[in-house]
């Protein structure tokens, strides 16, 4: 008789915890309103990343197109993967002296592992991670940036 | 009657004796058949990518997604665009399978579906057979898969496979048991085994109302006996997708994997729609009893939509079953089966059988 | 037909051998588990590894130490502040450095935060295992709160890079002790939900208990650590026996079962949970002030010697063991990761199970492959 | 068992035992074929019970390749350092601890994988992580002109 009571338990008891279980997923049947899905291409406006968000290191330019690498190669130092390059050239100072600075400076995206050591150790603060995520490309050639964009110079009062 | 507007009993015999008239016998039968089996099919196809889409959205709905939503308003067309795309997926031979039984495993599988279809009724008078034996017929026929799914697990040439199809082997056979007893339960009640009897006898009280304690025990061991048969979650276990990968149906691609995937959401609304008939009272309206102007109203909502209508409750409760619940073992399956499922079920027949006798019922 | 009966009786000696994996889906990741069958019944398990060996410990020899820590969120990529931590403070211990009481907390809230992110995760995918698929979307979506959370401090979701030899990269964003608190709260309520849902379903106790049992004895020498070491009583939590960052300032429970089945490593997880929001909570309402970086040498070289560090990752003991020579580059760095000691317990406790058992123990023992190869 | 004790413990095992205090473990320099007694005897004697092997690493020290052994004992929560080198680059040879703690079966395997160390007794050493045709990447004498770049 116990064994029947036990068996007759065993059931009502495993129903019972089904029923739990049904219970939270059909209250979320009956909640639209709780569905976190985001629908991505389309609420592309709305969408705002966070500010520090790492996207992709970008070089700022002002609105006179200068930035402020003076092409120390400490990025390029720092850089555990190689994606940094820095192409220096030599150029000629208003008055007359001869300076190192930046030719290229390219940055190879699909390299890059967003460890934001380059954005740390920049002794001028001249690289940021813009906020960009959308970096497909139909071209493997396209993702080598050159981030200072051409016939920039060095910002004044920036050594 | 008032629900004798929408009697098809006429309109079918219409058709069947104007065919008479005007061809033998034998070319009227023919022509019957092939109209029937464009039907079906239309039906097949409709209503296979219809459950596909609402399978998915009942379960993004209940994981808190949106499910398909690109496709079309609302992504209703989801369903059809994947059936274009599989339509056009390249057939993959596979290397040392057993071609012959390789091809004709997703056709068994389809056509035990087709069969079971034909003995449904779907409102008064609108069924392909009225067969004298239509409950033993379903019963016979929706077995007839699992031969479809052995070959598939057998033919393919995968370990997977194979594991998938014997489990798929052993869980129906067993399960096939409790699914007689609980309709048995329910032909002791209505005294007959003609479908198109169970319902008329339905007309003033379904019988999951009827049969008190023993119909409703009947109901939930056959939802719980026909989610086994047809390998769905939690008894998806023939295709285990995170043991088996795919199980029986892992070396099929394009339009034979399609046939896989639409015989399965052609067997949920098959025993969705035999609960409907057998327990739910078909295409019978709600009524309660001393009710008047309430059954009237009830009357004038066509068969056809109460119907559906109970049939997709049933398959809501399946989705909802495997959407929430973890999957068995194979040996806890079969012990689930002969330990629990069918000791009550035997118990139910006999309480179900004395009642009866006692007519105690309503 | 003689010839044929032949073949039958040598074949039923014959296992019957199946290769779960490199794709499949329940080894979560390039795992392949050679798994030899009789009927249903697992005889022997063995694990082939080394589908993801990108060689962390040979490259972290030829670059300096703040550029290790971005690999080492590459191993176990659900603790990845963890692992960055075990650098770190490696480091720190090599050079003496005292770092200030903000950014012990500040690694301490993220340690906990991570850890709560990865067993979640867990969860969720545990509960797909045994074929809950429900439950695969419940914690990822609880997941993504942590997650923005990650993304709002440090900037990136999974692969942090948050720590550096001195502290951490960036300072606490302001919203993030409002974040981490509406959290908590959030999280606090939606737990017991993960228990109605799965732990206390029928199907998964069936599932669950007095299968892969590991006994005490087995667990410490096999070295079986984190929630499913200890869910056989062994008790081996870091945070624990040698308090690193600020756990001596916290209270907490070690979480001890003694059974050591899949069940209890189940509970355990979803213990250190609340746990770890206890922790949290102790801490976040008062987070020091302070520097959250201390000024390092811009090229850092640890003094010649051998330093190792033990930290808690959500799976279990990560050990650091770096060798150094006196230059920029380590000379060695072993990586003593949880997974891959965990990993080799597989084939002890699934022997005489089924093979949907395999798939369960192998989803409590946590494995995360990218940890295994390294 | 304090560092102290645990040095004078570990002379009064074997007199020629090489014992450094480092400035987180006792570490102990043992000949290879001293190396599987004294484990044996550091995981059975009652004193200490070193039961728990939580770290074995191959170190290739440029002239010898070495094991290093981090031991402790869940029952005093002390800690040990075993280190054993072998100057035989070619064959390099040492006993398995394999059947003393189960946990060095996996992890020797991985000393095998990359360094080219072979355990004598090891149950089942094969390759883990490479497949045969590598050579031992973590020796530093490893050459790989074609997966290696340098700048």
């Amino acid at each position: 008789m116990r064994s029947i009571i036990e068996y007759l338990k065993e059931i009502v008891f495993g129903v019972w915890s089904l029923m739990q279980g049904m219970k939270v997923t059909g209250s979320y049947f009956f909640r639209p309103s709780t569905i976190v899905t985001q629908k991505y291409p389309d609420n592309r406006k709305e969408l705002v990343m966070y500010e520090r968000f790492k996207g992709e290191v970008v070089m700022p330019h002002n609105e006179k197109n200068e930035h402020k690498c003076t092409g120390c190669g400490i990025c390029e130092l720092n850089c555990p993967n190689g994606t940094i390059e820095i192409i220096s050239k030599t150029i000629v100072t208003e008055d007359g002296k001869k300076k190192k600075a930046i030719d290229k400076h390219i940055y190879r995206l699909g390299m890059c592992t967003f460890c934001a050591l380059c954005v740390k150790t920049c002794p001028s603060n001249a690289l940021a991670f813009s906020q960009g995520f959308e970096h497909a490309v139909f071209n493997r050639a396209l993702l080598i940036k050159t981030l200072n964009k051409p016939g920039s110079q060095l910002m004044k009062g920036v050594e | 009657m008032p629900f004798d507007i929408y009697n098809f009993t006429s309109f079918t015999q219409w058709i069947d004796s104007s065919l008479h008239n005007a061809m033998s016998p034998f070319w009227t039968a023919l022509t019957e058949m092939v109209i029937i089996g464009v039907l079906v099919l239309m039906f097949y196809a409709v209503v296979g990518l219809f459950l596909v889409y609402a399978e998915r959205k009942v379960c993004a709905f209940m994981q808190n997604r949106l499910g398909p939503n690109r496709v079309g308003p609302f992504g209703i067309f989801q369903t059809i665009a994947d059936l274009v795309k599989l339509l056009f997926v390249e057939l993959i031979p596979i290397k040392n399978a057993d071609g012959f039984l390789f091809n004709l495993a997703p056709f068994i599988v389809i056509i035990a579906g087709f069969m079971a279809i034909a003995a449904i009724p779907f409102a008064n008078g609108l069924h392909a057979i009225d067969m004298n034996i239509g409950v033993l017929y379903v019963i016979a026929v929706s077995s007839m898969g699992v031969i479809g799914v052995l070959l598939a697990g057998w033919s393919s040439n995968n370990k997977y496979s194979l594991i998938g199809a014997m489990r798929s082997g052993a869980q129906i056979i067993s399960y096939e048991l409790s699914v007689g007893l609980a309709l048995i339960t329910i032909v002791i009640l209505a005294g007959s085994m003609q479908l198109s009897v169970i319902v008329e006898a339905q007309r003033d009280g379904w019988f999951i109302f009827k049969g008190h304690i023993p119909a409703f025990i009947a109901f939930i061991i056959f939802l719980i006996s026909s989610t086994a048969e047809t390998n769905r979650g939690p008894f998806d276990l023939a295709e285990a997708e995170s043991e088996l990968t795919a199980g029986y149906h892992t070396e099929y691609s394009g339009i034979k994997f399609a046939f896989f995937f639409l015989a399965e959401y052609m067997n949920m609304f098959i025993v969705a729609s035999i609960a409907a008939t057998i327990f739910l009272g078909g295409w019978m309206p709600f009524h309660v009893g001393p009710w008047v102007g309430f059954n009237h109203i009830m009357d004038f909502i066509p068969p056809f939509v109460w119907y559906i209508g109970k049939t997709f409750f049933v398959i809501f409760l399946m989705m909802w079953f495997k959407w929430t619940f973890p999957r068995l073992r194979i040996d806890q399956l079969l012990t689930l089966e002969w330990k629990y499922l069918l000791p009550i079920n035997l118990v139910n027949v006999l309480i179900m059988a004395f009642l009866v006798l006692m007519g105690w019922h309503f | 037909m003689e010839e044929k009966v032949k073949n039958i009786t040598t074949e039923e000696q014959q296992e019957y051998v199946i290769n779960m994996g490199p794709q499949h889906p329940s080894t979560h990741g390039v795992l392949r588990l050679v798994v030899s069958l009789k009927g249903e019944t697992v005889k022997s398990v063995q694990p082939h590894i080394g589908y993801i060996h990108r060689g962390i410990e040979k490259m972290c020899e030829s670059i300096t130490y703040p550029q290790v820590i971005h690999l080492t969120d590459r191993m176990d990529y659900l603790s990845a502040h963890i692992n960055n931590e075990a650098v770190c403070l490696a480091v720190e211990k090599a050079l003496e450095v005292e770092i200030s009481d903000r950014i012990k907390v500040i690694r301490t809230l993220m340690s906990e935060l991570t850890r709560i992110q990865s067993h979640q995760l867990w969860w969720a995918s545990f509960g797909m295992d045994l074929g809950g698929l429900t439950c695969f979307f419940y914690g990822l979506r609880d997941r993504e709160k942590i997650l923005d959370i990650f993304e709002e401090t440090c900037g990136s979701r999974m692969i942090v890079s948050y720590n550096c030899p001195g502290g951490v990269m960036y300072d606490l964003h302001p919203d993030f002790a409002k974040k981490v608190k509406e959290f908590i709260r959030y999280f606090r309520k939606i737990l017991p939900e993960y228990n109605q849902l799965l732990t206390g379903n029928v199907i998964f106790h069936e599932r669950s208990k007095g299968i892969g049992n590991l006994s005490l004895e087995d667990a410490i020498s096999f070295g079986i650590t984190g929630p499913s070491g200890r869910a056989s009583g062994f008790s081996c939590d870091v945070r624990k026996h040698e308090p690193y960052s600020a756990y001596d300032r916290v209270t907490f429970k070690e979480i001890l079962y003694t059974q050591g089945d899949t069940y209890h490593r189940y509970v355990a997880r979803i213990e250190e949970m609340w746990e770890s929001m206890n922790i949290i909570e102790q801490l976040i309402d008062n987070i020091p002030e302070g520097p959250f970086a201390v000024k390092m040498k811009p090229v850092i070289k640890l003094p010649e010697g051998e330093y190792y560090q033990r930290v808690e990752t959500a799976r279990g003991e990560l050990g650091v063991y770096v060798i150094s020579d006196g230059n920029k580059n380590p000379y060695r760095v072993k990586f003593r990761s949880p997974n891959f000691v965990n990993l080799s317990v597989l084939n002890h406790i699934a022997k005489g199970f089924k093979i949907a058992d395999l798939v369960a123990i192998g989803g409590s023992l946590d494995l995360v492959i990218p940890d295994i190869d390294r | 068992m304090d560092k102290i004790q645990l040095g004078d413990f570990l002379i009064s095992l074997d007199k020629d035992l090489e014992i450094k205090e480092g400035k987180q473990f006792t570490e102990v320099s043992v000949p290879p074929e001293k190396l599987y007694s004294l484990a044996r005897m550091l995981r059975e004697r009652e004193e200490v019970q070193f039961d728990f092997l939580y770290c074995l690493s191959g170190v290739d020290y440029g002239q010898d390749l070495g094991v290093v052994y981090h031991l402790r004992s869940t029952v005093y929560d002390h800690s040990v350092v075993l280190k054993t080198r072998t100057s035989d680059r070619e064959k390099p040879q040492l006993d398995s601890v394999s059947d003393i703690w189960k946990t060095a079966d996996f992890q020797e395997r991985e000393v095998f994988d990359l360094l080219g160390i072979k355990f004598t007794n090891h149950p089942d050493l094969r390759r883990l992580f490479l497949d045969s045709t590598w050579g031992f990447p973590l020796r530093k004498d490893y050459a790989d002109d074609i997966n290696i770049v340098t700048k």
